[in-house]
């Protein structure tokens, strides 16, 4: 795992639902001082960066497993330390204990909690064989760490990150403000400020499916001032992809050379040599923000290098229809505690051709609770189909199989993009009011409805639990992620 | 090959004897399996035939189907196969396989069995699925 | 009023609310024949073609105003007759006696209805000094009309458009099927069929605002196969505004000499040669589909030559932020008929700065029901404000003006537009459900829920009624618009 | 002007004297106008002022306001002139006139009295603002 090989920062990551139970039993209101701890994965960046991914957390029972200590004020009782270092041994994760001081706004271990630390976690080191150990202390909006890596190497968690309905960042201590912004901005800023503008700035998006949706997507994100994109699709542009990929243009696709009048053969070879989506949403990215950085990878988002690309974000707009990048993302949003949304849009019509049900989906993914496995939204005969080759597929047609090509239109997209997007700021900015939800959300084309349904949570669920071989926070060292073998 | 094909061709050759099962990567990580000698027998005409497959490489999530069978598969009372079973099928196609040649391709009559929902991964293993297609073709 | 000089179709326009009382009083389940007077505004399009637009209708009483003909079967009472033809003398007004016959998708008079005419038209014209005058007649799917115009001639109606939750068209006849359609299309017409991409191919639809909202629907429109724009936007772009506006470039604004840290004097030259929005709209459509039309009008939309080409659309989008816009439109959307949207964002900070309220709102526009001034949308405060000149403003400054520039974000604006393109397109295709409605949408960020307003009526409205003086339906003839006098 | 705004303007010069309104139209079809010798009296120390104001070419649906009346408006009782009257400003702007001159600029005291809403059009015409801004002042 060559975790003394990450010379960055390092940070936490925690669920907005853990990150909760942990407040509600560290200050229950009595002005304690409370334990727990968290089995964190790991996941160490290209930048030499590593996150901590909380994946579960044992609360220390006041007097049974958190008692007065030898030399500090509380301790957690050997037994309870034993039973979940061993656990991390087991699993590859990473212990912390976790104990609260007062306070709030800034908190930083005491001389007796660093002495203790000094004592005893050389010895849970050899206990955990090569995976670190580490201390949290929490106060009201502030948390402070002390990770100990195998080798000796010690470090101090740089930040905390909460990710749910919003995300908010935690730190030992307030930072000071930075510079002024672009004012360029200014219209925005009025907003979410500067400090939001430089959140945007500093996020890493990914953009799976650059077709009409996601080239929305692309649009609106660049504008605002989002700092990086991941763009993933391996399709060229077709000409009957222009009605709804923004910044497409004819020549993009030989127009004249490309069209069904054309001979097969001709058609062909301008069609191959068409341009590639991630390269129109690269130009879209670059005219809106020049200053934008842009990985355009043409690229199934199975590819192992692609989803290593992948890996290195901060949200995943998901804007493929293939149930196998469902089913990648997914695993990547429970697994690397990396939030995401799923964009798409639907065109039912009925045996005599009626249109019946049109409508757009936007459904947040956020790690232990919105899960698209455990809602079935990912099908297992549609996975089979995929991994076939075309005539393999048209030869083993089933009954309830449509090959028909599904019914696609721009406007269908943008109410699923803005909205995704919409949401992709307010999560960022922390902006999100007290009523906000997490749930799915169905806009409803013919009748202007919204109908929003919560998803529900397989408790054993494979993908969004911490069950023993179960994803969820598991990082690096989690089961291995479904991409196409090498 | 992923792992999680790996070890469900492992549970496929532990059920049925190594030297009975063939297999051939796909391009992807996933694999074409033929297991050959599978008893048949009364409604069949036949005592036994081979079962080809493929487990994707997103194996366990997706679902394992069709199956193909011996292309001369004709039941004992001479009526037709029925719902689900068609005949003038080849197995592999080539073109999916890392290898070509790899798993030469047979004619087959295709067994088409699929399994809709799946509440977490794992319920319904490969071999699993299998054994439960031959239960289907004994009952026809 | 020069009726006479029309060379092109007669259509009617025709509210679905006053459509579906007329049905209700001409088809009542028995099989028989009835009769009303439906009193018109004209309209008179540059194309030589006219359209009639349905003001108020009055129902004949069975035996009372409606009774057996002397020659016919049944005929409208004289005493019936005069009183609404004098209304239509006094008010400039078309008078349109209807009644109906058995069968559906297809109507005509009978050789006694045109005797009838025939007898007692010239004499109507007499009477009504000058104001066209006619008959309609109404089977299931289908409407046949007789237009007798001053001066002689007399004209056929080519097609009666009712307008409401949707647009659908009702003609004498069927007509044949048209040629194929463009394969570039395939994948939206899979929704809406061929027919619907011909009608928005017919479409001409006016854009007032081509700054964050209106570039986006410039954008999906284009993309969507929209054949013909009206765009009205007075003003250049500014570099605050290339994070929102579509298409926009840095060299529009000459970046560099634009930004804050130039000398004044150089800005100011920068900005007086930016691209203006107008122009960077017609360049995204341009670029989506060359062959729309597009009419890219750099002027204040009150001034009368910019009015007057609203005038010849076919739905308006209006998303300009100015009180004055929004008066304008609204009395259009009832005088002439015309139905359109307003789509606008709102980001409200209480007095800490604290963000309060984040919504986009989408407001479907449509005669006789859903109007902005009877709902009090429209500020007589700010109407004042927007009549005078920057210092005087400035000097003038109440305690209740907010002069803080509000603040606008890509997203908002971009649930906003991608909402009212798409009831725009369920609209003008007439996909709307049986449980679609046409209530105000307010898409809430920070909760992400949707909120559902009915307009109120009220009946007495100078802008949504057809009392005496109002404007509904009114047409040429009616009050004049609140444009700038010239 | 447009016949709003002309309407409106008739109805003024039909209240006071013609001769005592004076008219300069602005650049989009509304227009300034002042009325002389508007009798005030107690609560202030001037017997009468005149009283210049703005009416929108989107009259009548605008509000009418500010009004203007003479630059030493002043308290019998000497108390400052209160809430929604301010001193130092000039009416009419020039930049705003069609013709800048028609009406040349007076320095003035403005009179803050907003009308937030209008159920209908014409439910508060500028000669009935007019009226009640004068009413307003006299029970300061």
């Amino acid at each position: 795992m060559a975790q003394d090989a990450i010379d960055g920062p390092w940070s936490l990551t925690i669920p907005e639902t853990l990150f909760e139970t942990l407040q509600g039993h560290l200050f229950p209101g009595d002005g304690d001082e409370h334990g727990a701890v968290l089995v964190a994965g790991i996941h160490p960046l290209r930048s030499g960066c590593a996150r901590l991914l909380a994946r579960d957390l044992f609360l220390a029972e006041d007097g049974v497993d958190y008692v007065p200590g030898k030399r500090g004020y509380r301790m957690l009782r050997a037994e309870f330390v034993r039973r979940h270092i061993l656990t991390c041994r087991d699993e590859q994760l990473v212990y912390l204990a976790i104990h609260n001081h007062g306070g709030s706004g800034s908190v930083a271990f005491s001389s007796d909690d660093l002495n203790s630390h000094e004592r005893g976690y050389p010895a849970l080191l050899d206990i955990s064989r090569g995976n670190a150990v580490g201390a949290l202390v929490f106060a009201h909006g502030a948390v402070a760490g002390d990770i100990w890596l195998p080798g000796g190497r010690r470090v101090a968690l740089d930040r905390t990150e909460i990710i749910g309905r919003q995300r908010r960042v935690l730190r030992p201590a307030p930072r000071g403000s930075r510079a002024k912004g672009d004012p360029q901005y200014d219209r925005q800023t009025r907003m979410f400020g500067q400090a939001g503008q430089l959140i945007l700035a500093g996020a890493r998006v990914a953009i799976i499916g650059l077709g009409g949706v996601g080239s929305l997507v692309a649009e609106y994100l660049a504008r605002l001032g989002v700092g990086a994109f991941v763009l993933i699709d391996p399709d060229r542009l077709d000409p009957t992809n222009i009605p709804r990929v923004v910044g497409s243009r004819r020549r993009d696709v030989w127009w004249g050379l490309s069209s069904p009048t054309a001979p097969a053969w001709v058609r062909r070879l301008a069609l191959a040599h068409a341009t590639r989506k991630v390269d129109i949403a690269r130009r879209v990215i670059t005219e809106a923000n020049p200053s934008a950085h842009v990985d355009a990878i043409a690229r199934n988002i199975l590819e192992p290098s692609a989803t290593a690309d992948l890996l290195e974000c901060d949200y995943i707009f998901l804007a493929a229809d293939e149930m196998r990048a469902r089913l990648l993302v997914n695993a990547i949003v429970h697994q690397y505690l990396i939030p995401g949304v799923q964009i798409g849009s639907k065109v039912s019509v009925d045996e005599s051709g009626r249109l019946t049900d049109v409508f757009s989906v936007v459904r947040p993914l956020r790690p232990g609770i919105n899960c698209l496995w455990c809602n079935q939204l990912i099908n297992p005969g549609k996975l089979a189909d995929e991994a076939k080759v075309d005539r393999e597929r048209k030869g083993q047609r089933y009954v309830d199989d449509d090959e028909v090509i599904a019914p696609s239109v721009i406007t269908l997209n943008g109410v699923g993009a803005a909205h995704a997007c919409d949401d992709f700021l307010f999560f960022m900015t922390a902006l999100v009011a007290p009523s906000g939800t997490l749930d799915f959300a169905r806009y409803e084309s013919r009748s202007r409805a919204l109908s929003m349904s919560s998803p529900r949570v397989d408790p054993c669920c494979t993908e969004c639990s911490s069950e023993v071989g179960c994803r969820l926070g598991h990082g690096a060292t989690g089961p291995v992620l479904p991409t196409f073998a090498v | 090959m992923s792992p999680a094909v790996q070890k469900a061709i492992d549970a496929i050759t532990g059920q049925f004897n190594r030297d009975r099962v063939l297999v051939a990567a796909d391009r992807e990580g996933g694999a074409y399996v033929m297991v050959e000698g599978v008893t048949l027998g009364a409604p069949f005409a036949q005592d036994d035939s081979w079962i080809g497959f493929h487990i994707p490489s997103t194996c366990p999530y997706a679902d394992v189907y069709p199956h193909f069978v011996r292309p001369d598969l004709a039941r004992l009372d001479g009526a037709s196969l029925g719902e689900g079973i068609s005949t003038g099928h080849a197995f592999p196609d080539q073109a999916a396989l890392k290898t070509p040649g790899d798993m030469p391709a047979r004619t087959a009559v295709q067994v088409s069995r699929r399994s809709n929902r799946k509440d977490t991964a794992g319920l319904e293993t490969p071999l699993h699925k299998l054994l439960k297609v031959i239960q289907w073709l004994k009952t026809r």
